[in-house]
């Protein structure tokens, strides 16, 4: 294996040592748990960004294996793989950039918590996942970094185990994922089994020659992993709720890493769905309803974690749509992009609810003065999510529209004509919603009515700082790759659109400063997507039409096998002891009834005897 | 001119009835209980010497013969297994009976002249080659054992006293009624082929015309009764129950051996033309013995009885392998065969220790066997190993093997639906075999220890290295089983 | 050097006799010796394996035991039966460890010792046994001794679960019994080696399926499959901590280990008959016992539950006929052994620290109250939940990806919806564990343990439960230790799969 | 005369006898049917033996027998009546019932259902702890 493999293979494995380590001796580490989590990061990051150097260089396709596992039949390699479009490589550095900001900032945002250790050892636990996810060259190996993550994630959402809700939403959120997890497995299988192996590049290779019917079916089965894991339109109701764990977890996971791993299958796997046209279309509609369902979500929450995190779930749509009108490039860019606004919005809004006490906006306003680092950073954060130029939410976003314009005008995905139209549309509409959300948030926490509230320490204010940088500037690093340049025109409309969906908000913010815009506009809008109580239709159509049935069930057939099938074996015991009464009653003990009894037999004998023979 | 007779092959016969002269002699010349016992236990020795003497031999010795060829007295392979048996168990029961004797005060001469007369029946049946001699040593088989049940328990006039004249009535009525019924059977034989030696009958059989297996049936009657099977069973839980331990351990074991060989000479030799249909008949009667005994055996409350319905049930597996005598009659047989000595070991052990246990509990019911385990370790241990070697379970290897024996059988002859049945079998046989095994644990206050009679001991004990012996290498007894039947005398 | 295995059934032999003759004191310290020094003899053996050929049967013993119905003590050991030995010597040692701490109720010890390596000897006998009868003889030996485990130290129902356990299991043997003197009838010889190269030559198929019916139903019985499982349980949650590890490490695996060795290479046209049923019912087995798990109020009841799941997936695995589907199963078996025994002992823990099983009445923030045991029996259920990366992801993964693609001479479409099935039962699987520590390890504390003292882990427990957590990492991190062992075996008795 | 006649006649005996067994309460009596039964038996053994002409008189010989095995029995089957006639003054077979299969004692406890017998274990409930495993019988 050359250098280049070995750095490959070892930016998984720091952060897994640290999270051993962390684990058996956490807390007995000379420098603190924190020392073995933050170290193991730093050294997996410092590896990406010389693997990022070295194949910017030289961008060939490289694969190593470490071993191969025989199951019998198709063989399952532990192997790596660093694709020519440095889409592996950049994405791993993204991840471990996070993770760093993201264990930096933990270790004060969770001074004082006892299980800090555990906590540490499962983050860098999830980066070594996400990682393995990320630069894996087996489908298989994949499926294992994809399980453990979702592991993970349940095991940081229930950081907070001894509130029974918060225990509750980490389960859900598992088993959520688990079910998308189930198809994604058997998507694998068909991949597999149709390329005769489970290396990526084996199967990237076959795709051309497989039976397009075969390729639907494993590309939508893929995509319910894809909508569990990314939290897409039918498996989204997890992700709203795991904001029931620690904020820089749900920096990490629920907006960098974990959600966007979907996506980045899609990508790595888009050749496959290249040649699956119809599962395109589903990916669009998918993103579609996510999109605009998850923005207008996210307009009426009034907990500041949950509007980022329907925000989250919107964001990713645009990608998967971008993915589904053939926009590559410009989809990875938005999700390193939005990798790095997300987090700093998250980080920051920490920052406020660790000052302020609750996540609810209500208790938040007026906060520029006092939080001044925190304000600039979520200033930045909130622009780059609406998209307004020149932060690089705003190149990301409007290279997707662009190429959405293109597709809908005829050349480029093979995606139907109308759905390209749809997602057109449907962007343009989020691109206004989300604008208002960010406006409306932006405004509710650092304006109106002062709260006493104290600037975050420098442990928190640093990353937020950090991770500011990026948000702002990442979009001109764009510029060098010709696809990401925007066109004059679609830029002029998605700035309009963004200027005046925030412009309606801070003019309603001006009317009445203070109150809620949200409040003023009427239900109708958002009945559709939300019940009253602020979980949207889906959630509650689950826990009524799958969890009841089936701890109702569970409950029948614990008392059916109770009585049923194990009656059926005491009722055996109890009827042989019956026949055996029976039958002991012939010992009458009367001589003569025996002799009959003996001769009556004899004749039967004699007869069956005479009969048979 | 006159028949020459081979005295060696009479050897084992020969010894057992002098003993018995010798015992009613010696009784009248003074001997003591002991002395009797003594003597007793020399003329089993005797003939068994006579037994392994011919078996060394190798040859098979016959005697009593026709001039046509067929000899009426065979002592081959088959005969000196049933005849070692015979006299072996016949020794233990013996060995069961010194302290029941004594402690009872029972006629020790009379009881051992009756037991060994019963004996030389047995031994002679073993041999006999032609219906007269079988039929004859049925009758010297059963009579005796009559009189033998009748024997009052420990006060005369007192329960046991009028419960074993019911048993010995109840014995009588049976055996007489089946002994008419194949007389009768063998009367039409006789008339349809004029022929009453076995292997003649058979060859008669082959060329005879419709009829003859009602008569067949007919003379199995008698020997269907001394095995026990259904319908011919209801005799047994009473008559072992009324009688004394040893003569129902006597009954258990020398008498139902006695019936197998009859049996097997009888349907083996003399009907072999018939083979179909008592292979079939013997079928459904073994799956219904089987099942019949272990359900009531279920039920049973008092030791003695349940051994009785227990040995029902075994009689039943005895009789499965049998069921496919017209496929593999060899294999049939020597199935039988190995079951039947291990089932003796098994069953006289247990009831070594169902003795020793009613000379303390006059009523023998399975409650006065909780706490056994404290009371007399030895022999709660060596019940335990038997009850579960009945069962056919290791570590009862030696039951094990039976029961593999005749699975082997029945399924190597095709039978299957009988393997089936069984396998069901077993399972019901199992529980309460071990309920009766797990009671032994169990705790009973102020059980002051059992002391176990030395003769009963050494019964026991030479019962369990019996049964062990089998476990470990059960090609020793094995062995002496000559694969092949004595089909031409 | 092949007198190894026969060395490895004679050290439990001698040890029980030894235990049997010495004084109660040294019982549990005799035993321990006997069981140390049967893992020595297994791991002997494992050092003298040429796992170049895996697939070949080596350090081969045979002797001529009883002439009459044909047995001789012919012994074996091969990359299918390797690693259960290993298995079966590790986990009774790791039970006498745990006995050396504290004896079950009534004591006892010499008669616990004894039985437990009667236990041992019938569990190593059925592994290295190549011969029909001597695998039945073992087969059979086992439940006596089990049968006095659990009725004389087990639990308040104790003596009807024993009864259930034995009385259904020798029903189970004696249909075994006649299936394999079917196959003899049928191959002419008892020796499994020559039968399994065979592959069912000279036996019609109406013949093949009649024997693999019998068979199988027999080995289902112990497997335990959907219906025949009722007395599993009873018997778990009856059984003492030692009994239960054992009867779940060890006892279930003979049952699907008859099924790889003997009902499939020797009775292939059968096996390919009966093979969708055993599919289905493995299936019904995984929703089943996962639902019933949900359903469940006891701690080691829905252990025993969660037992029917596993072992329905093994069953699936081999209900494929491929080599992918049995290596699965073979996995499956390791995995199950070692991690359920974990959970058993946890159980066996929870039990003896709280003096209740009863989930609602442990009422949960174990994680807070005794956070080793709590972390313990988290690592247990995610481990038995199959999460990549542990020992029970492998054997559910490649059954399912074994029911994927069955055996050419299998019709596909049932095996695709029992591979969908399956899906959702690991989706069950994950529901139940999670619910169970959300119930028992998350949560608060409750009122009843608020200020009651729950002592830590002692060092035997500790003792004897990190080599099986080491194990589950091991194997899961690394799955090649196993599979490559027993794949060319498996491909050897499949016929080349 | 014909080989029917005898045979006949035989068989009416043997059917007699069988009634006597089962129809007569008194055992002397049913001993006597027993004797009519073997009576049948010998005279159809002669009639068979006359009617084959048989060399060796087969038939014959064994209706001696058959007459000294009747005799036998007659005098062992008096001697056992007479034994319980001494003991209960009645030789009335309905009478003699002692033997049937009756429940224990009512102190025993009636028969219980299986799973609470198999619960509560063998009857008479006792915790069997007292074990000594029966690990093979250690001859004494």
């Amino acid at each position: 294996m050359n250098t280049l493999l070995l750095v490959a293979a070892l930016i998984p494995l720091c952060p897994f040592a640290a999270a051993v380590i962390g684990m058996l001796a956490g807390p007995r580490l000379p420098g603190g748990p924190a020392s073995a989590a933050v170290t193991g990061t730093a050294a997996a990051t410092a590896l990406a960004a010389y693997l990022g150097l070295v194949s910017a260089a030289r961008p060939e396709t490289t694969e190593g294996t470490l071993t191969l596992i025989p199951t019998g039949g198709l063989e399952i390699a532990v192997a790596l793989l660093l694709d020519g479009a440095d889409l592996a490589v950049l994405v791993a550095f993204m991840v471990c950039c996070v993770a760093l900001a993201v264990q930096v900032y933990s270790v004060a945002y969770l001074r004082g918590d006892r299980r800090y250790s555990s906590y540490a050892a499962f983050i860098s636990l999830f980066t070594a996942a996400m990682l393995l996810v990320v630069l894996s060259g087996d489908l298989i190996t994949l499926y294992v970094g994809w399980e453990v993550m979702g592991f993970c994630s349940y095991a940081l959402i229930g950081h907070y185990w001894y509130d029974r809700a918060t225990s509750g939403a980490a389960v859900k959120a598992f088993l959520m994922t688990r079910a998308g997890d189930v198809g994604f497995l058997f998507g694998i299988f068909v991949l597999g089994a149709a390329a005769g192996s489970f290396r990526i590049t084996t199967v990237l290779a076959a795709v051309p020659e497989m039976p397009a019917g075969l390729l639907v079916t494993a590309t939508l089965l893929l995509l319910l992993g894809v909508a569990g894991k990314s939290a897409q339109f039918p498996l989204q109701s997890w992700l709203p709720d795991a904001m029931a764990g620690p904020t820089p977890v749900s920096a990490l996971i629920h907006a960098a890493t974990m959600v966007a791993a979907g996506v980045y299958v899609v990508a790595r796997l888009y050749p496959a769905f290249w040649f699956a046209p119809l599962s395109l279309d589903v990916l669009a509609i998918v993103a579609v309803i996510s999109a605009v369902g998850a923005a207008v979500a996210a307009f009426v929450q009034e907990d500041l974690k949950r509007v980022l995190a329907y925000s989250t779930v919107s964001q990713l749509a645009i990608m998967a749509a971008g993915l589904a009108v053939g926009a590559y490039q410009a989809s990875v860019f938005h999700l390193l992009t939005h990798g790095a606004f997300k987090a700093l919005l998250f980080l920051g809004a920490g920052a406020v609810i660790h000052a302020v006490g609750s996540n609810l906006m209500a208790g938040m306003g007026g906060l520029r003065g006092r939080m001044p680092i925190t304000f600039t950073g979520m200033t930045i954060g909130f622009a780059a999510l609406a998209g307004l130029p020149p932060t690089s939410g705003f190149f990301s976003k409007d290279a997707i529209v662009e190429v959405a314009a293109h597709t809908a005008g005829g050349d480029g995905a093979p995606i139907t004509i109308w759905v390209a139209w749809l997602v057109y549309g449907a962007l343009l509409l989020t691109v206004v919603i989300t604008a208002a959300y960010a406006a409306r948030a932006w405004l509710r926490v650092f304006f109106g009515p002062p709260v006493p509230g104290h600037e975050a320490p420098p442990l928190m204010s640093g990353p937020v700082l950090v991770l500011a940088v990026p948000a702002l500037v990442l979009g001109f690093a764009g510029l060098a790759i010709p696809a990401l340049r925007p066109e004059p025109g679609s830029a002029l409309i998605t700035t309009v659109a963004a200027l005046a969906g925030a412009g309606v908000i801070v003019h309603l913010w001006r009317r009445a400063p203070g109150d809620d815009p949200a409040a003023l506009l009427s239900p109708a809008w958002w009945r559709p997507v939300l019940a009253d109580d602020g979980r949207d239709y889906l959630d509650l159509l689950y826990g009524r039409a799958i969890v009841r049935p089936v701890l109702a069930l569970a409950r029948m057939v614990a008392r059916a096998d109770a009585r049923g099938v194990d009656g059926a074996v005491v009722g055996a015991a109890r009827g042989a002891r019956g026949l055996g009464g029976l039958l002991r009653r012939t010992q009458a003990g009367n001589a003569q009834s025996y002799v009959t009894g003996v001769l009556a037999g004899a004749v039967v004998i004699v007869i069956c005897v005479a009969v048979l023979s | 001119m006159v028949q020459s007779i081979d005295y060696a092959a009479l050897a084992p016969a020969l010894a057992a009835a002098i003993g018995a002269l010798l015992v009613v002699l010696a009784d009248l010349a003074g001997a003591g209980r002991r002395a009797l016992d003594g003597l007793t236990l020399l003329t089993a020795g005797t003939g068994l010497a006579t037994v392994f003497l011919l078996a060394a031999e190798g040859a098979s010795r016959r005697t009593f013969c026709l001039s046509g060829g067929g000899c009426s007295y065979v002592a081959d392979g088959f005969t000196l297994l049933i005849q070692g048996l015979v006299l072996a168990a016949a020794a233990i029961v013996v060995l069961l009976s010194s302290p029941v004797l004594t402690g009872d005060r029972l006629p020790t001469a009379e009881y051992h002249f009756l037991l060994l007369c019963a004996v030389t029946g047995a031994v002679t049946l073993g041999a006999a080659r032609d219906l007269i001699t079988l039929v004859v040593a049925l009758e010297v088989v059963s009579l005796p054992v009559f009189a033998l049940t009748a024997f009052p328990g420990r006060r005369p006039g007192g329960a046991a006293g009028r419960v074993a004249g019911e048993a010995a009535l109840k014995l009588f009525l049976f055996s007489v009624v089946s002994t008419a019924v194949t007389l009768y059977g063998i009367a039409l034989l006789y008339g349809v082929t004029g022929e009453l030696q076995l292997d003649r009958l058979a060859a008669a059989l082959a060329r005879a015309g419709p009829g003859e297996p009602v008569a067949a049936v007919l003379t199995i009657a008698g020997f269907a009764f001394k095995v026990a099977a259904v319908p011919f069973h209801f005799w047994a839980p009473d008559v072992y129950q009324g009688a004394p331990v040893p003569v129902a351990a006597f009954l258990s074991v020398v008498s139902k051996s006695a019936g197998f060989a009859g049996l097997i000479l009888v349907l083996a030799v003399g009907l072999r033309p018939y083979a179909e249909t008592w292979s079939v008949l013997l079928g459904v009667l073994a799956a219904t013995t089987m099942t019949w005994g272990n359900l009531v055996a279920l039920r049973q409350r008092h030791a003695v009885r349940l051994l009785a319905w227990s040995s029902v049930a075994q009689s039943g597996y005895i009789l499965a392998p049998l069921a496919i005598a017209h496929r593999e009659p060899s294999l049939a047989v020597q199935a039988t065969l190995v079951y039947l000595v291990i089932y003796a070991a098994m069953n006289l052990g247990a009831f070594g220790v169902v003795t020793a246990v009613s000379r303390r509990y006059a009523r023998n019911e399975l409650e006065d066997y909780r706490g056994l385990a404290r009371s007399a370790p030895l022999a709660a241990a060596a019940l335990g190993f038997f009850l579960i070697c009945l069962a056919g379970l290791p570590p009862g290897l030696a039951g094990l093997f039976a029961k593999i024996a005749v699975f082997r059988a029945v399924v190597l002859g095709g039978a299957g639906w009988l393997a089936v049945i069984l396998a069901i079998n077993t399972v019901i046989g199992l529980y309460y075999y071990l309920a009766w095994a797990v009671r032994m644990l169990g705790v009973r206050a102020g059980e002051p220890r059992l002391a176990v009679p030395f003769p009963l001991g050494v019964a026991t004990a030479v019962a369990a290295v019996v049964t062990v012996g089998l476990s470990v290498a059960p090609a020793g007894v094995f062995g002496l089983v000559p694969l092949a039947l004595p089909l031409t005398p | 050097m092949s007198a190894l295995v026969p060395i490895l059934l004679a050290a439990p032999l001698a040890g029980l006799v030894a235990v049997l003759a010495a004084p109660a004191r040294a019982a549990v310290r005799l035993g321990l010796a006997t069981t140390l020094a049967t893992l020595a003899a297994a791991v002997a053996i494992a050092a003298a394996f040429d796992y170049g050929r895996a697939g070949a049967v080596q350090l081969e013993v045979d002797a001529l035991w009883v002439a009459t119905i044909g047995l001789s003590l012919h012994l074996g050991v091969d990359g299918v039966s390797l690693p259960l030995v290993l298995l079966t010597a590790l986990l009774s040692v790791l039970c006498l460890v745990a006995l050396q701490q504290r004896l079950p109720a009534p004591g006892r010890p010499k008669a616990l010792v004894a039985l437990l390596l009667a236990l041992v000897l019938g569990m190593l006998g059925t592994f290295v046994a190549l011969d029909l009868l001597l695998f039945f003889v073992f087969f059979e030996v086992v439940l006596i001794p089990m049968y006095f485990v659990i009725a004389v130290w087990g639990g308040d129902g104790r003596r009807a679960a024993a009864y259930k356990f034995i009385l259904y299991t020798l029903l189970g043997s004696g249909l075994l019994l006649v299936g394999l003197l079917m196959i003899y009838a049928g191959g002419g010889t008892l020796d499994m080696v020559q039968l399994a190269r065979g592959h069912g030559a000279g036996m019609s198929r109406g013949f093949q399926i009649a024997a693999f019916l019998a068979v199988g139903i027999g080995l289902a019985v112990k497997a335990p499959m959907w219906p025949l499982h009722t007395w599993l349980p009873d018997a778990h949650t009856e059984a003492p901590t030692v009994g239960s590890v054992l009867l779940a490490g060890v006892l279930l695996k003979m049952g699907t280990y008859g099924f790889v060795r003997i009902a499939l290479p020797m009775l292939p046209d059968g096996a390919v008959a009966v093979a969708p049923y055993l599919g289905a019912l493995a299936v019904v087995g995984i929703l089943y016992g996962a639902l019933a798990c949900l359903g469940q109020t006891d701690l080691k009841r829905l252990i025993a539950y969660s037992s029917v799941g596993h072992m329905g997936f093994v069953l699936l695995g081999i209900a494929t006929l491929t080599p992918v589907g049995v290596n699965a199963a073979l996995f499956g078996n390791i995995a199950h052994g070692l991690i359920t025994g974990l959970l058993f002992f946890l159980a066996g823990a929870v039990k003896d620290r709280y003096g209740t099983a009863d989930i609602p009445r442990l009422g949960g923030g174990m994680l807070a109250k005794a956070p080793q045991l709590g972390g313990l029996l988290v690592f247990a259920a995610v481990a038995s939940m199959g999460l990549p990366g542990l020992a029970g992801f492998w054997g559910e993964m490649l059954a399912l990806l074994g029911a994927f693609r069955p055996d050419p001479s299998l019709a596909r479409t049932p095996f695709l919806i029992f591979m969908a099935l399956g899906g959702i039962g690991t989706l069950l699987t994950a529901a139940y564990f999670l619910t169970l520590l959300r119930q028992v390890a998350q949560g608060a504390v409750a009122q009843e343990w608020r200020n009651v003292r729950i002592p830590a882990l002692t060092l035997s427990e500790v003792a004897a439960w990190t080599p099986l957590v080491t194990a589950t990492v091991a194997v899961g991190l690394w799955p090649r230790t196993l599979l490559a062992i027993t794949d060319p075996a498996v491909r050897a008795l499949l016929g080349g799969g | 005369m014909h080989l029917a006649y005898p045979l006949v006649l035989g068989a009416l005996l043997f059917s007699v006898g069988v009634y006597g067994v089962l129809a007569r309460r008194n055992a002397i009596l049913m001993l006597m049917s027993v004797e009519l039964m073997l009576n049948a038996v010998n005279i159809s053994l002669v009639a068979f033996d006359l009617w084959r002409g048989d060399a060796m008189r087969g038939g014959q010989v064994l209706t001696l027998y058959v007459i000294v095995i009747a005799a036998a029995e007659v005098g062992l089957g008096l001697a056992i009546i007479l034994l319980i006639f001494r003991n209960r003054a009645t030789v009335d077979v309905d009478r003699l019932t002692d033997l049937a299969d009756r429940d224990p004692a009512p102190d025993e406890g009636p028969d219980r259902d299986p799973v609470k017998a198999a619960a509560a274990g063998p009857p008479g409930d006792a915790d069997p702890s007292g074990a000594t495993a029966p690990e093979g019988a250690r001859s004494s």
